[in-house]
């Protein structure tokens, strides 16, 4: 990454979200564990897993908005390569139990063992190297996203029908991931993990540095995204949402914008779905599951489409929003809540919380920096988008 | 099409403190949330009792009813004075069907509510996602539903039937009752069916019964269009030998594969269903009739005529405000468990997980069907197994049942892999001790 | 352990045909005693009274066996008496056959478990050999086909001599050939013929009683027209099992069509991304349970009429419902389609929710009447009644639809306003108050699939969503905007599912369809009936 | 009436960018020895139908290097999908389309046919209403398309002057920061036309140019696009305003149902009598 792409992707904002991330990444953990249980600033094991959670979700709806609120890509089975990363991961979590499974067979996992495999697939090979399934966890989503691409912006599929042919595609490996023929587990999917690189999965050093790194590939990821939409390929793909046959006629090859942007956000999915899969101990078929790929857009219109601090932001927001709602007295009508929020937001924001509040305080500055902005963008050549009115 | 969004594209400039103290104000939100989190604490007049059951999503169909259940014993344990003293509290939360939700709403329980035992899961995958947190965080989990076997943990007690107390006795009696030689082997593709249907076909076969006699059949959950395989079921079953289906459909794709065993005139006398999920909550859904004889096989049956029983089904409706709600297996599984960890909890005359993990096995308490289940090593219970026709009304008729309790086996002696495996919590302190090599497994080798 | 059932068959046959030459009136003494172990609440005591009142002629046995067949046998376990209770309701002692003011309260029902029911069958598929019924005597030939028991032969000789209907003597003849099939002593021509006669007849029975041949000794010549019969049966059935599986999949197309055909208007037509399709189609199917329900505690005479009152509740229900959300929401969101798939994503997740709270959670029974149970068979082909009249009702409701978008001055202002918005505005056309009938017109049409489909699957209020990903699919795959496109791409999805689903199974099935659509789709990127020209591309 | 232009002596083929495609490579070959044309835009023969319906009927056209053409025609017929050809998004059912004699435009696609140097103007203004003026003019820009080029890209003073000069040009120097979503009507005109200069094409396809402008604007425009014509790039003008292309003073091409009813000056066309009949009215 060059110093330019990286001094443009830093304004204020994104600064400011970068850092508060950064501190979240250290304080937590360090209150976790250097803090005693008893004191009143000390982040319980349980708080740091779910927060770490929520991050990953955070990365998710990253890539999701940079698909969506930047290139007009509306993906439904999003959710896909975020479980195709998980799976990557959870394989490699797999092997790593090596003979402390149930059956204490050396090489199989023990669902393998109580279906009769006699001997590991060929598709679990490689999985007991780290490197291997890191790589994996990119490359898997990756080419998926890079194939079903392809075919499809190819052919110009767009809009609705591309949303409707995304959950098909989810659905679909939902489908085979539940058959247990495939071998990936079938419904209870992998789980029982043991170690990540040797550190035991629950022990609470691990938990604090795999909650850092969620952190850090945030952080890494909002910088690509952020270097990609503030470049000039950012107003090409913006270009594309807002008129994708007048970009055509300008001599942008679409396709190869939107399969670049699309596998893009589906290796930062992948990224998403390996880290979530050690916080949270286990990856089934249910990842795949259209509803759940459903809500990780909710959370980036939520939070704010087009806006990537609102992405992370709406994510965070409305799993924070679940969390407290599925416990306790609430938890009979949190599905109502859940409902009423999605409904509301669409109807009452469509901007979602970050697009509103920059819409509203946004003309009240301009006002007063319209004299040195001017000034700094002849410079640079680069100008700057105003809201609508 | 085109939209009129704001973008953030680019916005150097200074900080304005504007910005900073609304990035300040949104900190402190932060931080207030999370002190939210961490305020509740334990109030110590109480024991609480943590209830994990989907209240939305798919499972809620089977989990609500359980959920109701552990609500309604706790209100029973509360009017005889308790438990050591202390009233019990349920801490209900919704894991709403989702597998990674169960595993934090799992931690919730217990380490933010406190909570001395949970009551929870149905599907296999919701128990799987949260044991390693019951094991971390070392607390106990009761668990009320027959399951595939193949599993016996410290801090889960597994009270519903384990395949040696549903499957293979179901299948004895229709060898042994109906002559039946030919076996179709129906289930749903996940891990209950396959693992069941695996022991069963190891166990027929030990029988004598030939791999063409076999036919195993799987579906996807929520299955609805069951044409094709019903008239494959009539066709197996036209052969000229007896056939009967062991059925291990999972819940909702139930009712349209009787509606459609019903309308294609697939009768129980001659070709009979026996399944295994299908209980009186199931059939409140279908109009029976046509689907009578049909079979379960169950460790209960709201039908069994026991003061225990009808004592129960009374006050479960006086409690439901519903007299006609039914009662089913698991119900009785969550009634057994539930007294269970009370004797335990008054034994051990405390809640801490190791010393009500170490009184629960050897404790003994009465079935709703006339008989008293044993907490085994293994963590299994002993139980009677019914086998039950569908009647018109809903109900089961029992029409065979074994002579005693049969005790529930980890590991099933039909697979090659688990058939050395016992679990043993008193002596051996192992969930997976083989008796081959005589060592644990699980920890190590 | 009980007498072997062919083995008491044949007694009781050798019996029957005394009866049936001599009638001599039976003696009393056994016959008591045989009723009374009734009471005794075991299944093999009432298997062996089922026996012994059989064969002993009693004049009574017919109405005490199909009295325990109904269930209309009593049995007091303390007086050991048992009861029957009459086609008219009135009872009488099942011993000696006097009436009886009233039955006592601890008399039950006697209970049976499947080996009893079959030889109840048994028993009474003897005595109505000779029935008046010439149905009844059609049934009692086929379990003569299935049992072959050689000692049958001289009734079965004895009935089809008498035998006038055309159809209850091919029973016969049939079961005469199932007979000497089997039997030991049959002469090779005998056989060879009788093989012929199966042959004619090629159904799966038929199949099986050949497979069944081969495992006893024969000459070479029986074996080899055995073998020659059964290729025959086998390569027929091949064609028959061809047009089942088409059957099938225009059963399981209507199922389709008919639950995404209200979406072919919200979405097809209107553009409108309904993701609470699904539960407008899962609260027709709760109408249908609330209508049953009032109809089975007030009317219950009526219970075959409830799914035609509760067609156009829940088309009237559903439809208001949709016209609420359509001004509520959906309204304010025109020309945003994907918005309006998060809104109305949210609205379902509010309906199921809503709708769980006010029935529970789980199924709730909607019962077939009378005359959607069962099935007939059409050659091979098993059809069942209640997909026969989905069918029908899935094309009845697509052409009354179809006439309406095309004929009526609402479906004239429909067409005008999904073609051109500002057009028919400026024709007077009332734009809104068109756009809220239309999507409450898509809707009531869910509902109504609701209706249809609680008869083949759970009213649960999980019904809507195994239904809206298959629904998005057919429309997609049918080209928007074109109900003949909805049409053809249902029928052509059930039909392709239902061919694959024997080879590939269920599961690889949906998936083979699943990624067919996804490759369809970048082939003909509108769908199958796509429209053409410049309209579309603005 | 009605004639073809006269050929013009054969000039040396422009080298096209390479196409890989050997199909395609296969057929200029062939048009190249066959010399189809020296016309910098030929159609030949052209039919398209949409479900049955003839949008375009056997329609022949040609235009010479640096000639500008007015096109004109009632509602339907087929001005629009005449550029829809031209510019790849429709494909004729038969029929030839050349450009620059050596190009069959009905192998390639919108993108290919673009980097030949077709720019073209939508009947409706088009342009990226979210994104500033500055910004659709930087995307019309004519430097690397390709996906690494622009997510690697630098501004230089060179095409900042660029910038500049088109900026000048379309009179919306002082408006470069705006949203081109906040324009009035005729500046959004202006920015495409503006945007149709950035791309530096060889031949410019401009759809009404001039629908909903004032007088004055319409005036302006006029002069615009005959600046542009000096500038030797060869301009289409589809245009129902008739001052306007009286205006312009050049050939003009009367469509109807597709096929060409009449061309020549803007006098010879508005006194034909059948042009008069279908369109002008009498």
């Amino acid at each position: 990454m060059t110093p330019h792409i990286l001094t443009r992707s830093l304004d204020r904002s994104a600064t400011i979200f970068l850092l508060i991330v950064a501190a979240v990444g250290v304080l937590l953990p360090l209150s976790n564990l250097a803090l005693p249980a008893d004191s009143m600033f000390q982040v319980p094991t349980y708080l740091l897993a779910l927060f770490g959670k929520y991050v990953c979700y955070a990365i998710l709806a990253l890539s999701i908005d940079l698909i969506w609120g930047y290139c007009g890509i509306l993906s439904l089975g999003h959710g896909a390569f975020f479980a195709l990363g998980g799976y990557a991961m959870g394989m490699y979590l797999m092997r790593q139990i090596g003979p402390r499974g149930v059956y204490g067979n050396p090489i199989l996992p023990d669902f393998m063992v109580f279906l009769n495999y006699s001997k590991l697939p060929w598709y679990w090979y490689g999985f007991d190297m780290f490197w291997f399934a890191a790589a994996m966890v990119l490359i898997v989503p990756g080419l998926l996203a890079f194939g079903f691409g392809w075919l499809t912006f190819r052919s110009r599929v767009s809009g609705v029908y591309l949303s409707i042919i995304t959950q098909a595609m989810t659905y679909a490996l939902l489908l085979a991931f539940f058959r247990n023929d495939f071998g990936f587990g079938g419904n209870n999917g992998l789980t029982d993990f043991k170690d990540i690189l040797g550190f035991n999965v629950q022990a609470e050093g691990t938990r604090a540095a795999l909650f850092a790194l969620s952190c850090l590939a945030l952080m890494l990821g909002f910088l690509i995204c952020r270097a990609v939409v503030t470049s000039k390929l950012g107003k090409v793909l913006i270009a594309i949402r807002d008129s994708e046959s007048r970009t055509r006629f300008l001599g942008y090859r679409v396709e190869s914008y939107k399969l670049f942007v699309f596998t893009l956000s589906a290796c930062m999915a992948g990224v998403a779905g390996a880290l979530y899969v050690p916080q949270v101990g286990i990856i089934n078929p249910g990842e795949f599951a259209p509803a759940n790929s459903i809500e990780a857009v909710i959370w980036v219109a939520v939070g704010g489409r087009g806006t990537l601090i609102g992405a992370a932001l709406g994510a965070v927001v409305v799993n924070y929003a679940k969390t407290v709602f599925t416990s306790g007295a609430l938890a009979p009508y949190w599905l109502f809540m859940l409902g009423a929020l999605f409904i509301l937001v669409t109807l009452l924001l469509p901007k979602g919380i970050v697009g509103t509040f920059n819409a509203w305080w946004e003309p009240w500055r301009a006002k007063r920096d319209t004299a040195n902005e001017d000034s700094a963008a002849a410079e640079d050549g680069v100008s700057k988008p105003r809201p609508a009115e | 099409m085109t939209t009129n969004l704001t973008h953030a594209i680019a916005r150097p400039g200074l900080a304005k403190g504007l910005t900073r103290r609304s990035w300040m104000a949104a900190t402190a939100g932060l931080v207030i949330g999370l002190s939210a989190f961490s305020s509740a604490k334990a109030a110590d007049d109480t024991i609480k009792v943590g209830v994990l059951h989907s209240l939305s999503g798919t499972m809620a169909i089977s989990e609500t009813t359980l959920k109701d259940t552990v609500l309604f014993m706790i209100d029973e344990q509360n009017k005889k004075g308790g438990v050591m003293g202390k009233k019990l509290e349920a801490v209900v939360v919704d894991p709403a069907s989702n597998w990674p939700l169960f595993a934090e709403k799992a931690r919730e329980l217990i380490t933010k509510d406190k909570v001395a035992v949970v009551f929870g899961c149905w599907t296999s995958v919701s128990r799987k996602s949260v044991l390693p947190v019951f094991k971390e965080l070392n607390s106990i989990l009761f668990y009320p539903v027959q399951y595939e076997g193949e599993e016996s943990e410290r801090n889960v007690f597994y009270t519903g039937a384990a395949p040696n107390q549903q499957a293979i006795p179901a299948v004895d009696y229709l060898m042994k009752d109906e002559k039946v030689k030919r076996w179709v082997l129906a289930g749903t593709d996940y891990v209950y069916p396959r693992t069941t249907n695996k022991v069963l076909e190891a166990y027929l076969k030990s029988k004598g019964v030939k791999q063409e006699d076999i036919m195993i059949n799987y579906t996807p959950f929520g299955h609805s269009d069951w044409q094709t395989i019903v008239a494959d079921i009539k066709k197996f079953g036209s052969a000229g030998k007896k056939t009967a289906v062991v059925s291990t459909i999972n819940g909702d794709a139930n009712v349209p594969f009787y509606k459609e065993l019903g309308n294609q005139g697939i009768k129980a006398k001659d070709i009979p269903v026996v399944a295994f999920s299908v209980g009186e909550e199931e059939l409140a859904g279908i109009d029976t009739k046509p689907l009578l004889g049909h079979l379960a096989a169950w460790n209960y049956f709201e039908s069994i005529k026991t003061p225990a029983n009808d004592k129960f089904i009374k006050e479960w409706q006086a409690f439901t405000k519903n007299p006609k709600r039914v009662t089913n297996d698991p119900m009785e599984a969550t009634y057994i468990g539930f007294n269970m960890w009370v004797k335990a909890v008054e034994k051990a005359k405390s809640i801490e997980p190791d010393k009500v993990i170490d009184a629960l096995p050897g404790i003994e308490a009465a079935n709703l069907t006339g008989g008293t289940s044993k907490m085994l090593p293994n963590h299994h219970i002993t139980k009677p197994v019914f086998i039950g026709e569908i009647k018109g009304n809903g109900q089961f008729d029992v029409v065979w049942k074994t002579p005693g309790l049969v005790a529930g086996d980890a590991w099933s002696k039909e697979l090659e892999g688990s058939k050395d495996l016992i679990g043993d919590w008193v002596g051996k302190k192992c969930g997976n001790y083989n008796t081959k090599t005589n060592k644990c497994g699980g920890q190590g080798s | 352990m009980p007498i072997n059932l062919v083995e008491r068959f044949r007694t009781f046959l050798f019996a029957f045909v005394l009866i049936a030459a001599s009638a001599i009136p039976a003696l009393a003494g056994p016959f008591e005693d045989a009723v009374a172990k009734f009471a005794n609440d075991e299944f093999s005591d009432t298997d062996e009274a089922v026996g012994e009142i059989a064969t002993s002629g009693n004049p009574q046995a017919f109405a005490i066996i199909s009295a325990l067949q109904d269930g209309r046998l009593l049995a007091d376990p303390d007086s050991k008496k048992v009861y029957l209770t009459q086609a008219d309701g009135k009872s009488i002692d099942a011993a000696t056959g006097a009436s009886v003011a009233s039955v006592p309260d601890s008399a039950v029902a006697v209970r049976l478990n499947n080996r009893l029911r079959r030889t109840i069958d048994a028993a009474l598929g003897g005595l109505t050999l000779m029935s008046p019924d010439p149905a009844k005597r059609v049934q009692a030939a086929q379990s003569v086909f299935k049992t072959h028991d050689a000692a049958m032969l001289p009734v079965v000789d004895q009935a089809l001599e008498k035998e006038t209907d055309k159809k209850a003597k091919q029973a016969f003849v049939e079961a005469r050939a199932a007979i000497l099939l089997f039997k030991e002593d049959a002469t090779d021509a005998e056989k060879i013929e009788s093989i012929a006669v199966i042959k004619l007849r090629g159904d799966q029975e038929a199949l099986a009683l050949l497979t069944g041949l081969a495992g006893a000794e024969q000459s070479i010549v029986v074996s080899r027209s055995a073998a020659s019969a059964t290729t025959a049966i086998q390569s027929r059935q091949t064609l028959w099992s061809i047009a089942q599986n088409a059957w099938y999949g225009l059963s399981l197309g209507s199922v389709l069509l008919l639950a995404a055909i209200g979406l072919a208007i919200t979405f097809g037509v209107m553009g409108v991304i309904n993701m609470a399709h699904g539960e407008m189609v899962m609260i027709g199917a709760y109408v249908t349970f609330g209508v049953q329900e009032i109809i089975r505690t007030s009317y219950p005479g009526l219970f075959d009429y409830s799914l035609l009152m509760a067609v156009p509740l829940a088309f009237l229900i559903a439809g208001l419902l949709g016209i609420v959300i359509e001004r509520t929401i959906i309204r304010f969101l025109y020309g945003r389609p994907l918005e309006t798939l998060l809104a109305t994503w949210g609205l379902s997740l509010v309906l199921q929710q809503a709708v769980r709270t006010m029935f529970g959670p789980t199924n709730r029974e909607v019962g077939n009447p009378s005359w959607m149970s069962g099935a007939f068979e059409l050659g091979q082909i098993t059809i069942t009644y209640n997909r026969l009249w989905i069918l029908c009702f899935t094309l009845a409701v697509f052409a009354i639809l179809l006439a309406m978008l095309r004929y009526s001055s609402i479906g004239l202002e429909m067409r005008a306003v999904t073609q051109n918005r500002r057009m028919a505005a400026s024709m007077g056309i009332a734009t809104s108050r068109v756009d809220a009938l239309t999507f409450g017109l898509g809707s009531g049409i869910a509902g109504i699939a609701g209706v249809a489909l609680s008869q083949i699957d759970n009213v649960s209020p999980n019904l809507g969503q195994s239904y809206i990903i298959d629904s998005f699919m057919v429309v997609v795959f049918g080209g928007v905007g074109n109900l003949w496109g909805t049409l053809v791409g249902a029928f052509t999805l059930g039909i392709a599912n239902k061919f694959l689903e024997p080879v590939a199974g269920a599961v690889l099935g949906k998936i083979a369809i699943l990624v067919l659509i996804i490759l369809f789709i970048q082939k003909r990127p509108r769908g199958l009936f796509a429209l053409k020209g410049r309209a579309i591309e603005a | 009436m009605t004639h073809l232009e006269e050929p013009v002596a054969a000039k040396p083929a422009h080298h096209a960018p390479a196409i890989v495609d050997p199909v395609v490579a296969a057929r200029e070959a062939e048009a190249r020895q066959k010399r189809i044309t020296s016309a910098l835009l030929y159609l030949d023969g052209v039919h398209v139908s949409f479900d049955g319906f003839h949008a375009i009927n056997n329609l022949s056209l040609v235009l010479a290097p640096g000639e500008m053409r007015a096109i004109i025609g009632p509602n339907g017929a087929g001005k629009t999908t005449m550029m829809d050809i031209i510019t790849g998004k429709t494909r004729p059912d038969e029929g030839d389309v050349y450009f620059d004699g050596i190009h069959d435009l009905t192998l390639l696609d919108e993108t290919q046919i673009a980097t030949l140097g077709i720019g073209r103007k939508f009947q409706k203004p088009t342009v990226f209403e979210s994104q500033t003026v500055w910004d659709n003019l930087l995307l019309a820009l004519n430097v690397d398309h390709r996906v690494r080029g622009t997510l690697f890209w630098r501004n230089t003073r060179e095409q900042t002057e660029r910038i500049g000069k088109v900026l000048e040009t379309i009179r919306l120097t002082d408006s470069r920061h705006r949203l081109a979503g906040n324009l009035s009507h005729g500046q959004k005109q202006w920015l495409e036309i503006g945007m149709l200069l950035a791309q530096d094409p060889k031949l410019l396809l401009v759809d009404e140019p001039v629908a909903g402008m004032t007088d004055v604007e319409t005036h302006q425009t006029a002069e615009l696009l005959k600046e542009i014509n000096r500038d030797h790039k060869t301009v289409v003008v589809v245009e129902h305003d008739m001052t306007f292309v009286r205006e312009l003073g050049v050939k003009v091409t009367c469509l109807h149902e597709g096929t060409v009813l009449a061309e020549g000056t803007i006098d010879q066309v508005s006194t034909n009598d059948r042009v008069v009949e279908v369109y002008l009215g009498r």
